[in-house]
């Protein structure tokens, strides 16, 4: 564990596996070990794993942190030692071997890294969007917010498979909206429609965070310029470095132009952002939204 | 034993040991400040900066490989004013040299660039990348005409009273008419290699995984070819060599002195872990106690064919 | 869905599916057969032949490396007579067609070698080997020069009626260029890449892993650099493409055809698994019936950049 | 699994670690789970292991065969099953891998390759050489071979962590002669003096089966050749394909020369070889020995 002076929250440390679970068809959460600097976490932050040893794979997989806390270890006098989870969906390589590690497995760790989402005002109303892993960021940010802040979450998936932490959200005591693509659970459609009935009524002030796939982000982004509510989403980009040294996970800024380049690091300027701040484009390729 | 001694002179510039960082993985240091100490290293070779902003490629820029990566950053970059500005200050909190690998699209551009650098007090060297595959005017021209790495290099040798190091590119039949060229030129020392041209295609979209289409491939992939060069490369020319390419281990960076090396650069490694400059500094120093080799200086060349 | 259609035709040699194996990596084919079902891939390639029998090199002739391996077997082969008694036979019990790779130390020996596989029937086309970087005479300079490729190719087409192949060497600053000058000549079709020259160090003895100090790198850890050269070759040449280099998938081996190849070669991907290549031609069947591709022709050159 | 026409002894087959444990430091024992055809293995043959997907590490690695044989699966009903058992030291990337492998994980296997031990004529005295881990095939060796011959068997290793299988022998009634270069355990110095003590007696016709370290193998070929005993050795090589292809194996055979090459597969002619059809160089380099 390397906890160095630059600053406190750099840190990098061997992990161990708790506890790995399915959650749903596809979907897991592991829980990892991790040093008290991680309680200082912030909701949209994330952590970079390295899954295993040697070169396959070769570079770090990014995931959001879902939530941190502290446990006894199971053996007498222990103090409590902290821990954080991810919430991941096993799409290829890195995430297939995280999904086959055991109970006291280990990984290497990075993390807290990127900026967090601000957290607004006390008091406004909260409406959270997500889609599939995108729900991790989300039920942090809920947990922290729950008691200062009403908070109402949207939730969207292809199938009744893919919406996740419903339960968890209820636990917190929060109202949930849920569609599904082929209406398996929820209203059938869109989450962002189910989302649009709800900022098209008058209410509160109020302030959208988002997280998921791209499509909706952009459909989210687009929603709160219209009934100019501001609005932060937590973006995804092809990282190699995660700390802002290599300039590969880069979004368009708002000024972003030919002449006049306008790039941030999603790993170090986000990976939230407010929308007010990106470059919307009509159609962009690639991992930026 | 003693503690071995780990310094080497590269050119003038004394580092406390051959590990250096490579440009365009590390920032410009201050990045992975928070993660190893800087003060452990040999040298840091920064971004490769360009006279004016650069904006560089379109999104994606990277992806992985098997045993490597490709990148196509094109490049993106402060510039010189705001690099003087805004990173110098940070060099001056650390004692470890810093070398700016820089590069331009004309010879004029090297060498007016060459000669700002060499009016800013906190870089003790520079680096000039004739190699980046992804710079469509320029770059891929000098990197593998010997003519014009030989205009590129005497225009920036009158530049500057700097070190200069020229780092060459692997996309070469003949990397040693290269260096060659180099050397006549004036270079102080030579940094190989930069990257691979290479290519990755998503089959599903049936579209290049990168925006540039090809990119540059690094990591412990391309390790073979590196060493194979600056083998060819030390048996041709006397000035010493800076070795690059997907070193991961002190015994990496060992390997590639014992093939000429005097120093080496760790690239990609730094995204495998941010400490790893530090780690196989701290594991070569181990690797030379453990097997009674009293000065890292006695492994370079020490090839025995 | 109905079955896709999976044949192609290569300069005249139909494959019922364009997945053959690599020269030097399936041997004869026969070493292959207790393993797989040999008249489930497109064609064979068998291992380099020159006029009279080779020793090869020394050993240690091979090493791995990461996502990779570095092979100097030096061209070992039991010569074109010894060939002609042994291993055809073998030939004769097989319907996928046989292609017979070849190598020369002088155009002259390249033309003879060629006219006398003209003569065997079991012979469906010949490859050209004018890339092996192990070969101290010949084979480098064959493969580098623009000039004397042509000249070799056009020798060959001269000699034989037969399918001729140029398989291209990667150690070129100008891939097109070389695939150029092999067009001119005659060329009926390119298979790119052969290995790229690298280097293995054995850092406790200070020796090379190989005897021969430098190999060929194959393996997954190439395949971003042939992909590269496919498609650039594919955008300056007509003729079609054998894309070749650490294809071990159906993925990989769609990718080379998205880039512009006709039909792919498996080479190092047989050690990992003897029946690479039956499995590869397998899966990309299963991929073209899941996703509507009724002809794999469609696929050929099909990247969208 | 494939147990492909051509012929009946080329299998390739996923298998199932049923026990992984170390038996000395450093050195380990598997068993896995196996076709059949295993039983027809005959000692001396090896098989190649795909320790785990991906490409780090590239290749298969090569290991003799230690034993076969039949186990009943503990659930109801079961038939009897095969399985075979390797004997590897932990060396480098593959073998730590291997090493980390727990029950029910799996392995690729290319089994048996190879030509095995000619078992020579009956009632002949068997002189079994070995050290380290090359002690595997000769065990399996004995076992086959203890009904009909006297065998006596001398186990080197540089310290006593290092000489395997004592127990084993003697489980058959096989007279052990051990030494090690440090003397913790037996005699102390090389192995082959003690043969060469044996050798030097008069006896009854002998022959001698070695398997180890180059040099010993080098010392025991010399000393067979200076008592006129007929030597078999089983080679070790870097491979890469297992099946002759690659040619990347090769050993020098008795008649080579630089005009006229006589290069053998060790995975396909081998890797056991009468020493007589080797070519004896005062200094070889690499792998051949
Ligand atoms: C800031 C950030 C936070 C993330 N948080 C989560 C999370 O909380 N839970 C979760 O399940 N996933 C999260 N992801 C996505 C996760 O990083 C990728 O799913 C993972 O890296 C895939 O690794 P793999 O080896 O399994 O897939 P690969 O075999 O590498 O690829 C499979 C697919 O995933 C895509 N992919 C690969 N690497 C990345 C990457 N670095 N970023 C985005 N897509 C990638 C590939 O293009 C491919 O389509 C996050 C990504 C970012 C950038
Ligand atoms: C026919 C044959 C039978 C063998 N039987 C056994 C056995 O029964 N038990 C056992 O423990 N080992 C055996 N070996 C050796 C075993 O194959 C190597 O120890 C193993 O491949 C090392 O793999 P690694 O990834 O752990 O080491 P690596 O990380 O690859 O290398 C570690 C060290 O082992 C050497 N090495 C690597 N690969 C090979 C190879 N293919 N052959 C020889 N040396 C190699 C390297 O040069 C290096 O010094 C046998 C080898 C052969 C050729
Ligand atoms: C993301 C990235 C950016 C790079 N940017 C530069 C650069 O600006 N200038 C340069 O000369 N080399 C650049 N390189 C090349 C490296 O400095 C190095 O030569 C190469 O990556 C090989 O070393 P490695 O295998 O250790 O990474 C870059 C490499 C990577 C991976
Ligand atoms: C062990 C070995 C032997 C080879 N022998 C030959 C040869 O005789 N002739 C030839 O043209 N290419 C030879 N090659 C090159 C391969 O045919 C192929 O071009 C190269 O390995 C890249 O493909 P791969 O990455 O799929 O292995 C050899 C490759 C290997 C690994
Ligand atoms: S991942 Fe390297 S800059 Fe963001
Ligand atoms: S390992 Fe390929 S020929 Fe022996």
């Amino acid at each position: 564990m390397t906890l160095n002076g630059w600053t406190k929250i750099n840190m990098h440390f061997k992990s161990v596996v708790l506890t790995n679970i399915e959650i749903s068809p596809g979907y897991r959460r592991v829980r990892l070990t991790a040093p008290r600097g991680i309680l200082e976490a912030k909701p949209g932050q994330f952590v970079m794993l390295r899954v295993r040893d040697g070169v396959d794979p070769l570079l770090r997989r990014p995931f959001c942190i879902y939530d941190v806390g502290t446990f006894s270890p199971d053996y007498p006098d222990a103090s409590r030692r902290c821990y954080f989870e991810i919430l991941y969906k096993v799409v290829g390589k890195g995430t297939s071997i995280l999904a086959s590690l055991h109970e006291k497995d280990s990984v290497d760790v990075l993390a807290p890294l990127g900026n967090g989402f601000n957290p607004g005002e006390e008091g406004e109303e909260k409406l959270l969007v997500g889609g599939g892993f995108g729900l991790a960021p989300l039920y942090f940010l809920a947990r922290r917010l729950v008691e200062k802040s009403p908070i109402k979450v949207f939730i969207g998936g292809r199938r009744k498979e893919d919406v996740l932490c419903v339960t968890e959200f209820e636990q917190l005591g929060i109202d949930t909206y849920v569609a599904t693509d082929d209406g398996t659970l929820g209203s059938r459609g869109l989450v962002t429609e189910v989302l649009e009935e709800h900022l098209s009524m008058e209410g509160m002030s109020r302030s959208v965070f988002a997280c998921g796939p791209e499509p909706m982000l952009r459909a989210v982004a687009g929603m709160c310029e219209k009934y100019r509510i501001n609005c932060q989403v937590s973006l995804e980009a092809t990282m190699a470095c995660g700390v802002g040294a290599c300039l590969g996970c880069v979004v368009k800024g708002a000024s972003h132009s030919e002449d006049s380049p306008d790039y941030r690091c999603v790993c170090k300027e986000g990976p939230v952002f407010d929308t007010s701040q990106l470059l919307c484009e009509d159609q962009a390729e690639g991992a930026a939204s | 034993m003693k503690k071995p001694d780990l310094s080497v002179n590269l050119a003038g510039i004394s580092l406390r040991n051959p590990i250096m960082t490579a440009s365009g993985t590390f920032g410009y240091g201050e990045e992975f400040a928070g993660y190893m100490d800087l003060e452990k290293i040999g040298a840091i070779v920064t971004k490769g900066l360009s006279l004016r902003p650069r904006a560089g490629n379109p999104m994606p820029r990277i992806v992985e490989t098997a045993g490597g990566m490709l990148n196509a950053i094109g490049l993106q970059n402060v510039g010189i004013d705001a690099f003087i500005e805004n990173k110098t200050p940070f060099f001056r909190s650390i004692s470890t040299p810093v070398i700016v690998n820089f590069f331009g699209n004309s010879v004029e551009e090297y060498a007016k660039l060459a000669a700002r650098l060499d009016a800013v007090p906190e870089v003790s060297g520079v680096e000039i990348n004739i190699s980046c595959p992804n710079v469509k005017h320029g770059g891929i021209v000098f990197g593998t005409d010997p003519k014009a790495a030989f205009s590129v290099v005497r225009a920036v040798r009158g530049a500057t009273g700097k070190p200069v190091i020229a780092k060459l590119s692997p996309n070469v039949t003949d990397i040693v008419e290269m260096a060659l060229a180099c050397a006549e030129a004036g270079a102080d020392s030579l940094s190989l290699i930069n990257t691979i041209t290479g290519m990755a295609i998503d089959l599903q979209k049936r579209r290049p995984r990168i925006s540039n289409v090809t990119g540059g491939l690094s990591g412990p992939a391309v390790k073979p070819v590196a060493l194979r060069m600056v083998w060819q490369v030390y048996q041709a020319v006397k000035l010493p060599i800076i070795g690059i390419g997907g070193i991961v281990t002190a015994t990496d960076a060992l390997e590639f002195m014992v093939a000429g090396a005097t120093a080496v650069q760790v690239g990609t490694a730094n995204f495998m872990t941010p400490d790893a400059s530090q780690r196989i500094a701290e594991d070569m120093e181990r690797y030379l106690k453990e097997n009674g080799v009293r000065d890292v200086k006695e492994m370079i060349g020490s090839l025995r064919v």
